[in-house]
């Protein structure tokens, strides 16, 4: 059953291809598609990126509730491991940038094994974890190599990226290696949604949704680069006068390049409603940003009011007279 | 844990000492090697930048240092799989503790081979082009294939042997155990999986054969293609074949003698395994002896004057010191100490050794350069001195290798330890057995 | 809110990183800056149509280079027929004479890096030498 | 399960087809490359080469000509160096270019007079046949060829040729080069270079600049296989020398004596 999400979101992704086809080609609507779309989005982007956070800071955390999978600091003698139990703020700090740059998490405990002799074996989905790496990484390079689009002058760090990711061209003309990467990394996780069973079980149309539209935003890329050449400088033009807010029109640019502006600006406008939002989650999570110091400190729960205590005496000082009367025995006389 | 430890470890505990113990030792060779590779990067940096005009090479001698070098790191490369593949397949027992050692050499010094040609590139940032307009009929692109194929069939080698004692350091659990767990590929030990690798190894080891002599004949033939005086030679290829086992099985005899001084392996690398190669490198010295020979004998008897003017400027012209050095070195020094018993001791065979790198490192030199002082037309009165970028960046390239195989020590062990338990517990009931079928069958 | 000591600086750090290019440009003073590249002034068309040149330049030099050096095939058709000889120096550089005024401007507003200058010589660079 | 699986690998696969397909073409693709004309199929007809008539280049001493007047044209640094040299044609004692008439008794006057030499433009080079990349081959009109846009810098060329004819740019050649030439590239450090037969104005019908600087006309050059070309009538009936016949490279340039 679950398989027909992931045809939900190819047909999603096909109809709105569908619709930009119509509306560009069409009709016209160049001030649509060129410059109202990609306004509203990155102000949809920007607002509900930091009204989602805000949202999640106003929410208490009630328990103390890190993930540990280590010893915790306790008694001198006892080796604690500070990577997987950390104490202190720089081992979280360390934790984390783990968690974010190197996908440390990935790498642990995917699948459990029991062995013959009482000996568990754990397992790790290295497949997963190659798999995400190479994606995220690939999607920053690419994105800060975009920023030449941005940026006048453009850095020189910038340029040097470009070069490094463009090592390979003397093999093949202008593909960067990270445009390979980031190709062969998606079309691996979706397929390992589509494939594995279990996966696709757990799998929500949004799951397919977002990769399909990441894969045409990378496709329209790479035809750009590679076979249908488009005017890089009317559009560098176009995103500086959107800079400038005085936009203008990049009109005779290919068709694709509208492709890949009009899902890039779904993508960042839909960002604050999907799961792409684990960008900024990740360092709110509690099970990951908190100390390990359930033992050391005393964790109280932040929405717990001070409760009125009743204890006996007040009990018995209140019923003294009618507990004296029926014979009940008193404490304090 | 200590238990866990011992349990596993058992009595083979001082093979994963260097793993688990970081003594100051390793800290001082590890920044001295460092700083040096850091010379070799400042070396290349200004080279890139400069050109090739900071090396000593010239319109006339234009191949040198670099060239040298990479049929001499090529050459090492040929130890590894010899003693390795050569000795598995004859199921020599005794190459047990050494197999690994001389399998990484071989990986390893293939990089700074491979690495040399592209030093010496004009243009290295067009490298790719050779794939890209790949050209057959060029003997460089035959190199290019060759050793790639002998790269990765060798490094698939090494990595095959190394599964069961990557599994032994997950079971372990200690430190960069989720490394271990993705690299065993999930190796626990079973029968079938035993079965699978032992095939798998030898199937390994009888590829990597032919692969390692087409390496250096091909080597050879980018020399010996060409119409050049002395290049052009029908025996090269065998001749390097020859020379590179020569100089890559004294590489092998030194670093089992440092990896035996440095982590203690003395209960391991015994002296039997130092006189036993010490004999086979005798009669690899024997055999060099044969082919530079032959090569040259028929040169004098041909008296072709352009062959004959660099014969005698080897013989007894400019390059006669380096030529006789490296005869010396070569010969002269290491047959005594390799032919008689009481001298093939394990110094004995690390000072032939010693003597035979640097000696055929010279004759690379001096097959090399010679020729290129008088081409056909004797134009020019050429002179070749390597310069400080030349010699920094050999220096680093040695530097890096060494380095390289320390950090290795530092995550797997360098005797491998299954290959050893495999041959305590099964092995010599096997060998006796061997033995008794050779014998003549009992008539009862 | 909890935790708003570290939350607020990191939207901060959110909302500087997003609107960057903003900060960039104004600092550099080239807000909505467009390159003008100086067009030759005695010539009023290039080989190929305009928009067809600026997109595919690369190419069209790409495919001149290999056609005459590796295929020895020198003349050039262009689409509304006029021949042209495919050579840079002798066919480009004839109008485009700046290179700092031409080729550089928008090469570097693209981030585009070229080699070609490592060999062939625009007319004003040598005057100047 | 495996009905569905199927189902959507058709309709992804219909999806991406339907994308690529020419209707998507047409609408991608606005303006069509044009076809790069072919020029007359001449170059196979002709087969290039040079005649050095010695006598007539020895009647004027210390004349330079011929090697300024190819290494201005094609922005030949000098770098005052033996060392790094490059040279596209040069002088070499006779004796030297011509090494089995170095005869012991016969006393010649001119072992020691200059003899220019530049690449032989060989019938079967050498170098060709090393080149990893191809970037030096040979063209039908008997040039060999070199495409300085993809010389990796290997220098295997160079050790191939038995003439020295080639070099090789140890730096960047151009604050060496004392007047740039615009019609010809220069080169970077890093690639080999040697005489190219002028193909650069020959194909404009020019003669080579050597040829059409020396004063003597001691250079003559034309097409092999037309009997009435220049190279030809000036080696008619004349004893004729090539460099190193024996190794098979088969020069087109000529030597008289």
């Amino acid at each position: 059953m679950a398989n027909k999400n992931s045809l939900y979101s190819i047909v999603a992704v096909v109809f709105l291809l569908l619709i930009l086809l119509v509306g560009v080609q069409g009709l016209g609507w160049y001030l649509l598609f060129g410059v109202l779309i990609p306004y509203v989005a990155v102000v949809f982007f920007i607002v509900g990126f930091v009204y989602q956070v805000l949202r999640w800071a106003s929410s208490p955390v009630p328990f103390h509730i890190p993930t540990v999978c280590g010893q915790q600091k306790s008694l001198p003698w006892i080796k604690a491991d500070k990577m997987d139990s950390p104490q202190t703020t720089g081992g979280v700090v360390a934790r984390l940038a783990l968690d974010i740059l190197f996908f440390r998490p990935l790498l642990k405990n995917d699948r459990i094994e029991l062995q013959e002799p009482q000996k568990l074996l754990f397992k790790t989905s290295t497949y997963l974890w190659l798999g995400a790496l190479a994606f995220h990484w690939s999607c920053l390079i690419i994105l800060l190599r975009h920023s030449r689009f941005f940026l006048e002058p453009v850095p020189s760090v910038v340029l040097w990226l470009q070069w490094f990711d463009g090592i390979f061209q003397g093999l093949l003309p202008i593909l960067y290696a990270t445009d390979l990467i980031i190709l062969l990394a998606l079309s691996y996780l979706f397929i390992r949604r589509v494939v594995y069973p279990q996966i696709r079980y757990i799998s929500l149309p949004s799951d397919y949704f977002v990769p399909l539209l990441i894969l045409g935003i990378v496709v329209s890329g790479i035809l750009m680069r590679l076979v249908y050449r488009v005017d890089l400088m009317q559009v560098k033009a176009w995103v500086m006068s959107m800079l400038s807010f005085h936009p203008t029109l990049p009109k005779g640019v290919n068709l694709l390049f509208y492709i890949h502006l009009f899902f890039v600006c779904l993508l960042i406008a839909y960002f604050p409603l999907s799961k792409l939002m684990h960008m900024p989650g990740i360092f709110l999570s509690p099970t990951r940003n908190l100390r390990n110091v359930s033992r050391s400190e005393r964790h109280i729960n932040p929405w717990d009011r001070p409760v009125k205590v009743h204890t006996y005496q007040e009990y018995e000082d209140e019923f003294r007279e009618a507990m004296k009367e029926v014979g009940l025995p008193l404490e304090k006389d | 844990m200590t238990d866990k430890r011992e349990k596993i470890l058992g009595e083979d505990t001082v093979l994963f000492e260097h793993i688990y113990k970081t003594g100051k030792g390793f800290y001082i060779t590890v920044s001295i090697l460092g700083g040096l590779v850091l010379l070799g990067l400042y070396a290349y940096i200004t080279q890139y930048q400069e050109g090739l005009t900071v090396t000593g090479l010239s319109r006339q001698i234009f191949w040198g240092v670099y060239i040298t070098n990479f049929v001499f790191f090529i050459g090492i490369s040929h130890a590894g799989t010899f003693i390795s593949a050569v000795l598995r397949v004859l199921k020599a027992e005794w190459r047990r503790p050494i197999s690994r050692a001389s399998e990484l050499t071989t990986v390893f010094i293939l990089m700074f081979g491979v690495g040399s040609v592209l030093i010496d590139l004009g243009r290295p940032d067009r490298m790719l082009y050779a794939i890209r307009y790949a050209h057959f009929r060029s003997p460089l692109l035959w190199d290019i294939c060759s050793i790639t194929t002998y790269l990765t069939v060798s490094s698939i080698c090494l990595y095959l042997a190394l599964i069961p004692d990557i599994a032994l350091l997950r079971d372990l659990g200690e430190k960069r155990e989720w490394f271990y767990r993705i690299l065993s590929l999930g190796w626990t030990g079973t029968e079938s999986q035993h079965r699978r690798l032992d095939k798998a190894i030898t199937f390994m080891s009888i590829l990597v054969i032919p692969v390692m002599i087409t390496v250096h004949t091909v080597v050879s033939f980018v020399f010996a293609m060409t119409i050049q005086p002395l290049w052009h030679s029908a025996i090269f290829g065998p001749y390097f074949v020859v020379g590179a086992i020569f100089s890559g099985v004294a590489s092998v005899i030194v670093v089992m003698a440092i990896l035996r001084k440095a982590y203690h392996l003395e209960n391991y690398i015994k002296p039997i395994h130092f006189n036993n190669i010490g004999i086979f490198l005798m009669a690899m010295t024997l055999l060099w002896f044969y082919f530079t020979f032959a090569e040259y004998i028929t040169i004098v008897y041909g008296n072709e004057p352009i062959h004959m003017d660099i014969f005698w400027s080897k013989i007894s012209g400019k390059f006669a010191p380096l030529f006789w050095l490296h005869f010396v070195l070569c010969f002269i020094i290491p047959l005594p100490i390799l032919a008689i018993k009481k001298y093939r001791t394990i110094r004995g065979t690390v000072i032939a050794s010693i003597s035979i790198i640097l000696g055929m490192w010279l004759e690379r030199f001096v097959i090399i350069v010679p020729t290129l002082t008088r081409q056909r037309l004797p134009v020019e009165q050429a002179i070749y001195i390597p310069t400080w970028v030349e010699w920094s960046i050999f220096i680093g390239c040695i530097s890096l290798f060494m380095l390289l195989y320390v950090l290795f020590t530092k995550i797997f062990p360098i005797v491998p330890v299954w290959e050893i338990r495999e041959g305590r517990e099964k092995a010599v009931s096997q060998v006796g057995e061997r033995i008794r079928s050779y014998l003549p069958d009992d008539k009862g | 809110m909890y935790d708003g000591k570290k939350i607020i600086p990191g939207l901060l750090i959110f909302l500087g990183l997003v609107t960057y290019p903003f900060w960039h440009n104004g600092v550099s003073g080239k807000t909505g800056y467009v390159p003008k590249p100086k067009l030759p002034v005695d010539k009023k068309e290039c080989v190929e149509p305009k928009d067809y040149i600026r997109v595919n330049h690369k190419d069209l030099l790409d495919d001149w280079k290999s056609s005459a050096i590796r295929k020895g095939r020198r003349t050039y058709v262009a689409s509304n027929q006029k021949r042209y000889t495919m050579s840079l120096t002798r066919t480009c550089m004839q109008c485009h004479t700046d290179r700092a005024e031409f080729c550089d401007q928008c090469h570097k507003y693209a981030g585009v890096e070229n080699k070609c200058w490592d060999c062939h010589m625009f007319p004003k660079e040598i005057k100047k030498e | 399960m495996e009905l569905k699986r199927r189902g959507f690998l058709t309709i992804a696969g219909l999806t991406l087809l339907g994308l690529t397909a020419k209707p998507g073409w047409d609408i991608f693709s606005k303006v069509e490359l044009p076809e790069p004309s072919p020029t007359p199929e001449r170059l196979a007809k002709k087969k290039w080469g040079m005649a050095v008539d010695l006598k007539k280049c020895w009647s004027l001493e210390k004349c330079k000509d011929c090697i300024d007047a190819c290494h201005r044209i094609h922005n030949v640094p000098d770098l005052g160096t033996l060392k790094e040299e490059i040279k596209w044609i040069w002088p070499v004692p006779f004796e030297k270019v011509f090494p089995e008439h170095e005869l012991e008794y016969s006393g010649e006057d001119y072992h020691q007079k200059p003899v220019m030499v530049f690449c032989n433009q060989c019938d079967d080079p050498p170098c060709v046949k090393y080149c990893p990349t191809r970037a030096t081959w040979k063209r039908k009109d008997g040039i060999v060829m070199m495409d300085f846009h993809r010389c990796i810098g290997c220098r295997y060329c160079m050790a191939g040729c038995p003439y020295g004819s080639r070099s090789f740019n140890w730096r960047d050649p151009r604050p060496f080069i004392k007047k740039v030439h615009l019609e010809f590239p220069t080169r970077t450090k890093g690639v080999v270079e040697k005489c190219n037969f002028c193909e650069e104005r020959l194909n404009r019908n020019l003669l080579p600049a050597c040829v059409e600087a020396c004063k003597e006309k001691a250079l003559s050059f034309g097409d092999l296989k037309d009997p009435g070309s220049d190279v030809r009538r000036a080696l008619y009936h004349r004893t004729i020398y090539q460099r190193l016949p024996e190794l098979g490279t088969k020069p087109k340039v000529y030597y008289i004596l």
